[in-house]
């Protein structure tokens, strides 16, 4: 039964061989293979859920991808809870963008090759999520790239298109490259690409250096930053940012799936499924953590002036992204992944939104040109508004609690946290802000649409509204679900096995190694940063007013074995780890034990109240400006030409990437190959000698008068000089 | 089937003497397509029937040849070879059906020059005996010079002659070194024979240095590389495809039959300088691509840069760098051939190669631009496509080797998906806005009947490379033994 | 008794004699004759041997060479007069187009 | 007696070859070269080889100098304004040069003493004629056919060579 979970990723790529093949003899009818394949493939996800939540983690090997000698990397499927979420997630994201689509595209010329290549995205999507090793996260790391540029590039005819295909492709590679070396290292240091074996066994090498420029640096920091490059790419974190605006160019509907909701939020899932590495170098976590605030801040001041209803939403991507991965620096994975999980749905309700806006009104997207749409189109309206209350965080929408999760983290973290915490504050006040700027200015405002666009402004049809309707019930509810306020904090409560068990995946046998390696987790973060902020996710278990059950481990491996359990099996386990895991257990408890004090609780309110404050402040403050014409903005650029036109113009990356390495790079190009490649090696070596003979031929052609005398005469000259040289030696 | 490689070899040559006998030149055609479908069916069982735990060379025909110089008719395939020649039989049919429309003039001419290509590609592979290794290493230049030198391009008679001397001047340091070793291996050209002699270290600094040229000349190497932008740009496809697909693939397994295990000491004191070399490669190749404007130039400097992957494979020492440099030599074949044959297809159809000249081309061929992405994704060493798997074997081996070549060598996966993205760019996606262009034909049964094994065999490789690599196993780790057991090579520190 | 030495000496002489003929004469005439003169200069070399090391085969080898004289004088002249109805010359300068 | 007997003849020989090489008229070329191949038979005579100096001069002189007077005249080539070529004064510097040293190397060389079989007497005994005919017949009996064939050669180029027609016919040919 187990092994059908296979079909999860499968009835996809089904989907996609088939409408790929038959592309010809489709003729506009491919959702009738793929829509309902994909949703087959959501009620299995569903299942895998439920079967996750009762039984535990599923972890089997398909067969063995490339043999050679030890190594052996093999297609495997593994559920684990934080599998089982990202399977929920991408599985309904992408079944309704599926539907979407079908009222979106229609018409389309590629129509089919569009869902032929959102079915194969979403089969690569779902190899990256239940991979049990590198190598398969690698493969479907890579694939979801390629599908991304494919659907950036689907309108090919339009220049922009081609080139942020081009873009997207090539940032990606770059990320991927520090992937790809950072799993290179992972086998020369443990010599197994295994997650089970690698995060079981990466605890061994801690004190392990390698030298990078002179410096020797801990292997598994290396590793880390390596591997966090990569993540940086996937999901446009602060020097590999710039493709995923241009990614807009492609049609919406993948822009909700790949560009927010799925593909970008990869980096995120692999920085949470390698979080035994990450935890062991908090040179790496800080380096995590820096990156995702910066980039929040970054892309929340990009966003306040774009104009592009799209690269808005885009640059919003990017900066809740950065808090995801903040979050993930923090230590925070769950509250990362709740935040992954909540924006995956309001973030695509968002992208869908907008893409009904740009679908009812003749492809405009630009925001200047909008206005009052809410009269055409009052199922967007109210839904769009859902979706921009839950990106800014207001209560009770998915964003608040989920952001509070990662700011009040944040604030627990050390000097570090509190600084993030305060940026996380002001990029919460901006979200804000340019969510509602974008919101009034579409749909209230001076109405600035076209006669022609505004004669055809109608509401979308129902394959459009639908998913609209279903995302913003999700963006409403799915946030209950970590409330810590009222009730179970449910997803720390499912993903507790994952990030407190790092091995969790691992078969039953070696059960018994778990506590200890749990610790093992514990001890690095703990002993390193020094913060508290693993304690946090017991929090929920003080609500429920059971202390130490609250500790409860779903998970099968870990039943039985909660925090009394630890030195039972530590025993069996000697080394570091059990060192670790000793100076970790009481810690773990006192944590417990700390937050299940009051002040604490109190405390957390108070932020929330003022994070509230925040959001509602940056609304407020976009009324006054956007709900009615105002000129206070214009004159605010106007006094601030100079940060006006940076936030405007990106911070000039893309100008600057040009400079230095674009152009940089073609003009070398062309340069060494009319110079060192055409002139010097070509000609001057290769030809060089070619021409160097005929040359010499050439004078040594005079010699050959045809006259045989003189032949003869040379001839009698050799023998001469033979002679002389016979008597005189 | 006793003697089945001899046939193997043979059999296209006789098709080449029956094509001598008819005049017409469709009949030709038919028989040339006839003889290497049929050749390539005779070559399976040779995989089918493969001892995949043996380490010693098989199929072995062993008769005097020259008895005077102990030269021996001496056939052999172990898993080193063995892929290589099926390789070879599976793209000759390719070769045959490319040209079918596209060689009109002496199209009877051009077939015959093809299966004789043929026999010696597949000589050079399963010669046992130095001297009957040499004989098809150098049969096979005339073929070639005459494929580039009748049916190429405008200035095809330059990069005939340069193609040929060039190669031919590596051989003749190749025939001195094969000299020395006749007499100094104990008067015998015999392969396995001189596997198992010795040589003083200063011999073999010598010996590796001529065979080093006479291979890298082939491979190309960095800097040996400049006449293959020539001879490409100016054979027919089907030159461009042999040429790319088995030619080049002759130097690196030159290297490993060779350089390895007879003059090991010379290849471990020489490896730092290949590595080096194999490095600039992948880098200048892929750079030097990324300044083309003509299509086929292009893909020949990415075969620059993707061969320098194969030299580095077999220089680290381990057995997934040596597995990985052969299974990208096969991928190498396979992309790049299939490059080369996606260029021929619409050069067939607009007579030019100009990049400026395309655009858009996935509105009016979409089956061909499915295939021409496929491809380019496999150059880019994409997962689930074969190149990646060859690609990946190899930076893992040269990483774990040495940490510094593994990182400059991974630098290729970027490059590599720049200029082939570049090259997509501009010819299948953006606008289609040449006139010309937009009523372009789709592929027809033929050239279908062309990608489309092709484009399954890119995803078997690569999504269950697993067959390919068995065969190799034995043979692979063989020959780590004879080169001193240097699995567990020294990691030097990433500096 | 005369030396063997005087023989060789003189062959000798004749031979350069020979040599310089062919080198300096324009006729192609004359250059053939010369030739015939190295050509007895080697006779008197054989028999002179062939009388001093008591050993006829010397003598045997005169006669080859004389076989062979009379083959070049007779492809050489049949040569000399298809040049000379070509050309109008035996002048081996004016023979001149085997080179570049 | 022997030694003034191969003094007149060795000088006589160097003379004429001298003048076979200097003289300017063709005819008196040739001439000159007939008086140096009688003189060259009486040294066969002189070394006991009294069948070669018959063949000498029945060959050299009776068939292969006539031949020359007989291409001479068919030909009658003028006499030429410059009979020596550019380079005669090198040609005989250093031809001189290098003949003197080796005059000199084999005037004083020591060379090998009798060993061999025939001696003078055995020769006399049968016969100089006989004695050559046993060799060529015997051990050289190859070489000899050979050099039959050589000479058919010989015949059958020297009548392709001058026959006008075949000639001027392939020219024609080429021509056409």
């Amino acid at each position: 039964m187990m092994t059908s979970y296979v079909l999860i990723p499968l009835l996809p790529l089904f989907s996609f061989i088939v409408v790929g093949l038959f592309q010809k003899w489709m003729r506009g009818l491919a959702h009738l293979v793929c829509v309902p394949l994909v949703f087959a493939s959501f009620g299995m996800s569903l299942l895998a859920f439920i079967d996750v939540m009762r039984g535990g983690p599923i972890n089997f090997d398909l067969y063995e991808w490339i043999p050679v000698g030890d190594f052996r990397p093999t297609f495997g499927i593994m559920i684990d809870q934080l599998t089982a979420s990202m399977l929920l997630l991408v599985t309904l994201v992408s079944s309704l963008v599926h539907l979407y689509t079908v009222g979106y595209m229609h018409g389309d010329k590629g129509y089919d090759r569009f869902f032929a290549y959102i079915s194969l995205f979403t089969f690569s999507m779902l190899a990256l999520v239940m991979s049990n090793n590198f190598l398969q996260l690698f493969f479907g790391w890579e694939m979801v790239g390629l599908c991304s540029y494919l659907l950036i590039v689907h309108w090919y005819e339009r220049g922009p298109a081609t080139k942020a295909s081009l873009k997207a492709f090539i940032q990606n590679r770059v990320g991927d490259l520090g992937f790809a070396l950072g799993i290179f290292l992972i086998w020369v240091t443990v010599g197994s690409l295994d997650y089970g074996t690698v995060f079981a066994a990466i605890g061994e090498h801690q004190g392990e250096t390698v030298s990078l420029l002179g410096m020797d640096v801990s292997v598994i920091t290396m590793i880390a930053l390596l591997l966090f490059i990569g993540a940086v790419g996937k999901s446009a974190q602060f020097l590999l940012h710039s493709w995923l605006p241009d990614a807009m160019e492609g049609p919406t509907p993948i822009s909700a799936l790949i560009h927010a909701a799925t593909m970008v939020t990869a980096g995120i899932f692999m920085v949470s499924r390698c979080h035994p590495i990450f935890n062991l170098s908090p040179t790496a976590m800080t380096v995590v953590a820096l990156t995702g605030g910066f980039t929040a801040l970054f892309g929340a001041t990009i966003a306040l002036t774009q104009n592009d209803i799209k690269k808005v939403v885009a640059y919003s991507t990017m900066s809740q992204l950065g808090y995801m991965v903040m979050a993930c620096g923090l230590g925070a994975y769950t509250a990362g992944m709740f935040h992954l999980l909540t924006h995956g749905v309001f973030k695509a309700l968002l992208f869908l939104a907008a893409g009904s806006v740009i679908h009812a009104l003749s492809a405009e997207q630009d925001i200047r040109r909008m206005g009052q749409a809410r009269r055409y189109m009052p199922t967007t309206y109210w839904t769009m508004l859902w979706g921009s209350l839950a990106l800014s965080g207001i209560f009770p929408f998915a964003g608040f609690f989920s952001k509070d999760e990662i700011l009040w983290q944040a604030f627990n973290a050390g000097l570090l946290g509190k600084g993030l915490w305060l940026l996380g504050l002001v990029v919460a006040f901006m979200t804000a802000f340019y969510t509602f700027r974008v919101f009034f200015m579409v749909f209230y405002g001076q109405d600035n649409m076209d006669k022609e666009v505004k004669h055809h402004a109608h509401e979308s049809p129902a394959v459009i509204t639908i998913p609209l309707v279903v995302l913003a019930v999700g963006s409403l509810l799915v946030g209950w679900l970590g409330n810590p306020l009222f009730g179970t904090n449910y997803v720390h409560r499912f993903l507790q096995p994952v990030f407190h068990s790092s091995v969790s995946h691992v078969p039953e046998e070696h059960a018994g190694s778990l506590p200890a390696l749990t610790a093992t987790a514990f001890a690095g973060e703990t002993d390193e940063s020094g913060a508290a902020h693993e304690g946090v996710p017991m929090e929920g278990a003080p609500m429920e007013g059971a202390p130490m059950e609250g500790v409860p481990m779903e998970g099968a491996p870990m039943e039985g074995a909660p925090m009394e359990g630890a030195p039972a099996g530590m025993s069996e386990n000697a080394g570091v780890a059990a060192g670790h895991a000793m100076a970790a257990a009481p810690h773990a408890a006192g944590a417990a034990g700390e937050h299940a004090g009051g002040h604490s609780r109190g405390l957390e309110m108070l932020l929330m109240a003022l994070s509230l404050a925040v959001a509602a402040a940056g609304i407020y403050m976009a009324y006054l400006w956007y709900y009615r014409p105002n000129p206070a903005p214009a004159q605010l650029a106007a006094t601030y030409q100079v940060l006006y036109q940076g936030s405007l113009n990106k911070w000039y990356w893309d100008e600057l990437y040009d400079m230095v390495f674009v152009r940089p790079t073609m003009r070398l190009a062309h340069g060494m190959w009319r110079v060192a490649d055409e002139i010097v090696i070509d000609k001057v070596l290769v030809d060089g000698v070619a021409i160097t003979t005929r040359i010499g031929g050439e004078i040594l052609k005079f010699f050959q008068t045809g006259r045989v005398q003189h032949y003869a005469m040379v001839m009698s000259l050799g023998i001469c000089v033979i002679f002389i040289g016979f008597f005189l030696l | 089937m006793d003697h089945l490689l001899s046939w193997v070899i043979f059999i296209p040559l006789l098709g080449a003497f029956a094509a001598l006998a008819i005049r017409d030149h469709q009949t030709v055609k038919v028989l040339a397509l006839v003889v290497t479908v049929g050749d390539f069916i005779l070559s399976l069982p040779l995989w089918l029937n493969f001892d995949s735990t043996v380490a010693g060379f098989q199929f072995v025909e062993k008769y005097a040849w020259i008895p005077t110089f102990n030269i021996n008719y001496h056939l052999g395939l172990d898993g080193i070879s063995l892929l290589l020649v099926i390789m070879t039989t599976f793209l000759a049919p390719f070769c045959v059906l490319c040209s079918w429309h596209a060689i009109a003039d002496r199209s009877r001419e051009f077939m015959i020059n093809l299966m004789v290509m043929q026999t010696a590609m597949i000589g050079v592979f399963c010669a046992l005996d130095m001297a009957l290794f040499y004989v098809f290493w150098e049969a096979m230049l005339i073929p070639m010079y005459l494929i580039v030198g009748v049916w190429g391009g405008a200035n095809r008679v330059y990069a005939a002659i340069k193609f040929f001397i060039y190669t031919l001047a590596g051989s003749m340091l190749l025939l001195v070194a094969m000299t020395y070793m006749f007499f100094k291996g104990g008067n015998t050209f015999d392969i396995p024979t001189l596997m198992n002699a010795s040589f003083t270290p200063q011999a073999q600094f010598w010996l590796f240095l001529a065979m080093f040229v006479a291979f890298a000349i082939k491979v190309p190497m960095f800097p040996f590389h400049t006449w293959l932008p020539h001879a490409h740009v100016q054979a027919p496809t089907a030159g461009s495809v042999i040429l790319a697909s088995v030619m080049l693939k002759m130097g690196t397994y030159g290297f490993l039959r060779f350089c390895l295990p007879m003059l090991t000491d010379a290849s471990l004191s020489m490896t730092p300088f290949i590595l080096s070399l194999s490095v600039v490669a992948i880098v200048y190749g892929a750079y030097m691509a990324l300044a083309q404007s003509d299509i086929k130039k292009l893909i020949a400097y990415s075969s620059v840069s993707h061969m320098g992957f194969v030299t580095i494979g077999m220089f680290v020492y381990n057995q997934l760098g040596i597995e990985g440099a052969i299974l990208q030599m096969i991928n190498h074949g396979i992309t790049t051939g299939a490059l080369f044959l996606c260029v021929g297809i619409i050069y067939d159809r607009r007579h030019t190669r100009d990049l400026a000249e395309f655009g858009g081309l996935a509105r009016t061929m979409p089956v061909f631009a499915t295939c021409f992405v496929i491809f380019s994704m496999s150059s880019i060493g994409l997962p689930g496509t074969n190149g990646f798997v060859g690609e990946f074997m190899v930076l893992l081996g040269a990483f774990t080797y040495d940490r510094l070549t593994g990182v400059l060598a991974a630098t290729g996966i970027v490059l590599g998906a720049v200029y082939m993205l570049y090259l997509v760019a501009r010819m299948i996606w953006s606008e289609c806005s040449n006139p010309e262009n937009q009523k372009l034909a789709d592929l027809d049964l033929r050239e279908f009947a062309i990608l489309a094994p092709l484009v399954l065999v890119v995803f078997w490789i690569g999504l269950y490379p697993a067959p390919l690599l068995e065969v190799m196993h034995s043979s692979v780790l063989h020959l780590l033994d004879q080169t001193g057991g240097l699995a567990g090579a020294p990691v030097v520190a990433m500096k | 008794m005369i030396p063997l030495s005087s023989y060789l000496v003189l062959s000798a002489v004749l031979f350069f004699i020979g040599v310089v003929g062919v080198l300096m004469r324009r006729s192609i005439i004359v250059v053939l004759l010369s030739i015939e003169l190295m050509l007895n200069a080697v006779n008197i070399n054989f028999v002179a041997f062939s009388h001093y090391l008591e050993s006829i085969t010397g003598q045997v080898f005169v006669f080859f060479t004389l076989t062979v004289a009379a083959a070049e004088v007779a492809v050489g002249l049949a040569l000399l007069i298809a040049i000379y109805r070509n050309r109008r010359t035996v002048n081996v300068e004016e023979l001149d187009v085997m080179k570049w | 007696m022997m030694e003034a007997m191969f003094i007149y003849l060795a000088t006589v020989c160097v003379v004429c070859a001298v003048l076979t090489v200097t003289l300017r008229q063709p005819v008196y070329n040739v001439l000159s070269l007939l008086t140096l191949f009688f003189h060259v038979a009486g040294l066969y005579v002189l070394l006991n080889a009294e069948f070669l100096a018959v063949v000498q001069i029945i060959v050299y002189a009776g068939a292969i100098l006539v031949l020359y007077l007989f291409v001479l005249m068919l030909l009658n080539v003028r006499t030429q304004s410059r009979h020596l070529h550019r380079q005669w004064p090198f040609a005989v510097l250093i031809l001189g040069a290098v003949g003197a040293m080796l005059v000199g190397a084999l005037h004083s060389g020591v060379w090998g003493s009798a060993s061999g079989e025939s001696t003078a007497a055995a020769i006399h005994e049968i016969g100089d004629t006989q004695a050559i005919g046993l060799r060529l017949y015997t051990d050289y009996l190859l070489p000899f056919e050979v050099a039959s064939l050589v000479l058919l050669v010989a015949m059958i180029g020297a009548i392709v060579l001058t026959k006008k027609s075949l000639i001027d016919d392939h020219i024609d040919q080429i021509k056409e």
